[in-house]
């Protein structure tokens, strides 16, 4: 899950790290309002789940209030890759002296945390990466040392920071680490991460994203959800612990495993045809979470045949027929459906599907003849 | 002989009075692997079905010779479990909950690998070598023995390619899934090793999808050292590109990740990419000239 | 650092750990005040760092503020183990259904802590652990995992804790891991640890000791030394971070290094003398730290010689010297010093001492012949 | 070959810049050990007398090729300062300091140990092999090359004792400190076997001391695997009795612990046990008869 900045730097502020005093505003007005609280001069900012608002003018520094709310007035719709602008954060100015770039990322390659910090922040870091390799410090944590001093004065050497000014940056870095530790974070990037003129230091952005898996243990991270900006199918498929991805073609899929979906993904492209989304149901699912994951595909109008692709270990066959069964007594459902269903208890599946001898359903044996079938079916409805 | 499931393995299921758990300690018992004890704290001195249940690991191995640990426990309570066999000194862990907190893999990775303990997952299928032993929840009635060692990070997959080779007439020495979570405890090349040293594997299938570079690494590792002929698949072709992580995640994975990428790696080292099962069996099928 | 029961249970208290409501008082009026601010049943407990009260009679379990008065009359100056009782514990009665035992120590065998429990507790623990040995519970936590929820369930089914205690029993042997690891805890002992007739578990007792080496992070531990109940030569070693041992006989033994204080207490007793103490100057010492050494151990009066056994590895024989001819230069030093000075340095040393030519001071080449010097020149005194 | 203190050793000494780290650095270095490095956050860039100073071990590792490092910090940084070393890949730390918090030696211990790298201390002299290198605080003039390998838990005695044998014209293999505190990283067991393995070591003497069982435990290796003569002194015959530690300390520990506990253990083994250094010394001058 992707925090908005003024999230990541509710949980920033939480753990002792500096942030500017800010507001969050919805609309103009409050805005406005916000502006008149902090006084001086500010900065507005959108706030979108995605990166270069900058480039896409989402951030204004201006001074007061009617100049705030004219800003946010500008920045609020703003079509931001994709992402339009329904918040803002109107933050007091501060009086920046340096932009570095600090981010702590789950690194899955090398199984641990990797801190990467520049004195080369504020400006694209991935060219920093690119043209400047030895500007940018690296260092992975072992997860069973954690984090300590040596690995801060370790990654400041690496990086150059000036010796004077590691005394105040190196808490800052450790209370990062902390963010990442303890609230289950696949990142923490702050960039720039700046150093005022008074020499202490200061978060000016924040991107958060936290593990999805354990939301269960961050209630108050679950509760930050920006439900405006999901799609409604991806939430009701989150509501029911299921992986839904929303595509454009015409073919909905439906399977079990991250993997066999995505090789449905593959072989439906392979015979000529086109996905119109997909949904991973998991290990184990029971008959009325199939019936859910039903529901959820064939609510986008775009679908005109789905393929039940199901190799079971965990899930179990039966499970499977009875679910999609189940969801055709239950509603019309108006798509032909291509099942293919193999593995734990796939015989007995099979046995109930014949039984029920519903027309919506053609099994076939194998993987490739279901694409193809389904392929198929979606070209005779368009 | 196989690996990781073999005629020694002496199974105890964590979790074994859940409905999971009873069914796949059952169903592995039925095809012949020794499960020899069930864990559920509070419940020492009942059974299933003729399994002992103990109140921890611990009692299973010095009690019943437990000497592998198959964890089905709910996702919060499985690094939990995962740690509590590795204390409690069984040699191999299989770990099928999907869902665990990546942060907890993290410090489970880090206490059973410097101690040498084999973790298979988390989010895994187990390990299956057929005619011998089912650690886990592979189907087994699809696999027949015989000369084909199948490692995959995905379940689902695995079955999916075992299938299609056991319709070309072609068994397996062991099937293997390492599991599809970020950290999982062995890794392609880990797995690679074992089937090299395996007498009775004498072709090695390597299932990969999008994300990571361990398809990158096991490629290395197979020009290195592996002398026995490698078939890969990958999946993920036609995946959507996956939501940026800040400037972060770009920086560290480069280009690799991609399917295109991983097929790119594999091929440079000589291994032959798959890009569906059908495909790949037919590969593994030429290669192996029956 | 060994705590007093009172102060044991509020470490206990802050980390969650059920205790008996109570009062420490000094005197037998402050343990009548402590009665009538309890109201009803109470239990006076003499406070001293010594095992076996309870069969000296340092516990007694009154009705009301009068009983309690007199009970602590009868507390107060009682000498248990050759330890004064100066402090009492008043603490309201419990209704104690159950006896438990649960401890954790550091072992330094195994090098992790030990967790022990027996249902079998209140009682002689030693004696269960003889004869009833399987009835007493013990698990190893390795460090690397910390206490986990398997520990405690695996510790209470070895113990046979019945299954519907374990719920309430697991959090407190949690809480009191806890105290362990939080607090730097040698050892955290609890007998009885009590199921009361409500199925809830209290501490009834604590013996805590905290690791001396951890105090400058344990500073609300540090303040609760108990100042009368040290020796006032030991409380000045310890300011001085020295580690002095007082003995019975007459030469006061002064070296660096555990190993060699102990070989050399061995060898003034094989050649025929009785050490008076001994003070360990550790590694590295400084002249004026060899200074207040030789004062301390000089302060006790049965002192007749002194040996001075120095191996200097990162003690520099040097320094030794210096600190030993500025303690002679500004105090009147009475009895005579034999100096057996060796390793790092201590040709230096031998010149500083040489050149001075102090009457009070003679220097011998060997650890043997020093102690035979040091022996012989007591018995001269004496 | 000599052992932990070789001919290949290349040390860097974190805490180079204090006081007592800049005058063992360069007493090593004088005595003839590579010190090649030292370490001091902030002080990179600077050289102590030609050693060049790092901000951190890892680059002492990178830059200047340190392969074991030298602990000479305060206590409370000490056991942060061997993790640092651990974590930049040493393989050998010597840690001098006295009175780190026992709890974090439990945390250090059980990082180095599964991972394979030596700990020799804390609270240790470390290890000397005369003629060949000094990596500690072993005041090296007074012991000279020969046979014997020397191991101890107390610094001072060790010198005690080499000094006994070197007045009997008995040089040293390797001298080694294992350290008096109550969680070190290297036991008495550990340099038996590499002493066993030493081809330069052909007598061993090892000096113990009242408290553990690491003295009991030693003797049953030596009864098992120890094909050199051995000859123990133990330190600690007339210490008073150590104040108890409520029930438990004397459950665990039972009656082993003190000196003539030690001594008849390891007397049951047929070591020979002197009772005071000079003593010691005697016996091993009779047995190699020289």
């Amino acid at each position: 899950m992707d925090l908005h900045e003024h999230q990541g730097k509710e949980l920033f502020a939480q753990a002792g790290i500096p942030v500017a005093e800010g507001r969050v505003a919805f609309t103009a007005d409050e805005a406005r309002a916000a502006a008149e609280d902090l006084g001086g001069r500010v900065v507005v900012k959108a706030q979108v789940l995605t990166g270069g608002r900058g480039k896409a003018g989402g951030v204004k520094v201006v001074d007061g209030p009617g100049p705030a709310q004219q800003a946010a007035d500008t920045i609020l719709g703003l079509d931001i890759k994709g992402h339009i602008t329904r918040r803002l954060l109107v933050e007091r100015a501060v009086a920046i002296a340096d932009e570095y770039y600090f981010s702590i990322t789950f690194d899955r390659a090398a199984k641990m945390p990797l801190l990467m910090l520049t004195t080369m922040g504020g400006m694209d870091v991935e060219a920093v990466a690119e043209e400047h390799p030895d500007r940018l410090a690296r260092l992975h944590v072992d997860p069973a040392l954690g984090y300590r001093g040596f690995h801060g004065q370790r990654l400041m050497s690496m990086a150059n920071v000036p010796v004077g000014e590691r005394k105040a940056l190196a808490p800052l870095l450790a209370a990062l680490y902390g963010v990442f530790a303890d609230r289950d974070a696949m990142l923490v990037e702050v960039n720039p991460l700046v150093r005022l003129e008074d020499d202490t230091f200061l978060a000016a952005d924040a991107k958060v994203t936290i593990d999805d898996n354990a939301l269960y243990r961050q209630p108050d991270v679950e509760a930050m959800r920006d439900l405006a900006a999901a799609d409604p199918q991806e939430q009701a498929a989150r509501e029911a612990d299921l992986a839904y991805v929303k595509l454009d073609g015409d073919v909905g899929i439906l399977g079990n495993g991250a993997g066999l979906v995505m090789s449905t993904v593959d072989v439906i492209a392979q015979v000529g045809g086109r996905p119109a989304n997909f949904c991973d149901v998991g290990g184990g699912a029971s008959a009325e979470k199939i019936a859910t994951a039903l529901g959820i595909v064939l609510s986008d109008d775009k679908v005109q045949s789905v393929l039940f692709n199901i190799f079971g270990g965990i899930t179990r066959g039966d499970e499977v027929a009875k679910g999609l069964l189940g969801a055709l007594e239950q509603t019309d459902v108006r798509a032909p459906i291509v099942v293919r269903l193999d593995g734990t208890n796939a015989a007995e599946g099979r046995a109930l599907l014949a039984e029920a001898a519903r027309p919506e359903i053609t099994v076939e044996e194998t993987m490739l003849a279901a694409a193809e079938t389904a392929v198929r079916l979606a070209g005779e409805v368009a | 002989m196989a690996v990781i499931a073999t005629a020694d393995t002496r199974l105890v299921v964590q979790g074994i009075t859940g409905r999971e758990g009873a069914f796949h300690a059952l169903r592995n018992r039925a095809y012949g692997t020794q499960v020899v004890a069930g864990v559920t704290p509070g419940k020492a001195g009942e059974d299933v079905e003729g399994i002992p249940v103990f109140d921890a690991v611990a009692d299973a191995v010095d009690r019943a010779g437990a000497n592998t640990s198959l964890v089905v426990v709910p996702p919060r309570f499985a690094a939990e479990a995962i740690l509590e066999a590795a204390d409690a000194g069984v040699e191999q862990i299989v770990c099928i909950t999907e869902g665990i907190p990546a942060h907890d893999m993290l410090e489970v990775y880090h206490y059973v690998r410097p101690r040498g303990i084999r973790l298979l997952g988390p989010n895994c299928p187990g390990a299956l070598s057929p005619g011998i032993a089912n650690i886990g929840i592979v189907p087994a009635e699809v696999f027949s023995p015989g000369p084909v060692g199948l490692v995959s990070r995905s379940g689902t997959l695995t079955y999916q390619i075992g299938g299609e080779l056991a319709a070309a007439g072609l068994g397996n020495s062991t099937i293997i899934g390492i599991g599809g979570d970020p950290v999982v405890g062995t890794s392609f090349i880990d797995v690679l090793d074992l089937f090299e040293a395996d007498p009775e594997t004498e072709f090695i299938v390597m299932v990969g999808e999008i994300g990571g570079t361990d398809e990158e690494k096991a490629a290395e590792v197979i020009a290195e050292r592996i002398t026995k002929p490698v078939v890969a698949y990958i999946a993920g072709f036609e995946a959507p590109p996956g939501k940026t992580m800040g400037h972060a995640g770009a920086i560290i994975s480069g280009s690799s990740g991609t399917a295109a990428g991983k097929q790119a790696a594999l091929e440079a080292k000589g291994v032959p990419v798959g890009t569906n099962p059908t495909e790949a069996a037919r590969l593994v099928v030429e290669r192996l000239g029956r």
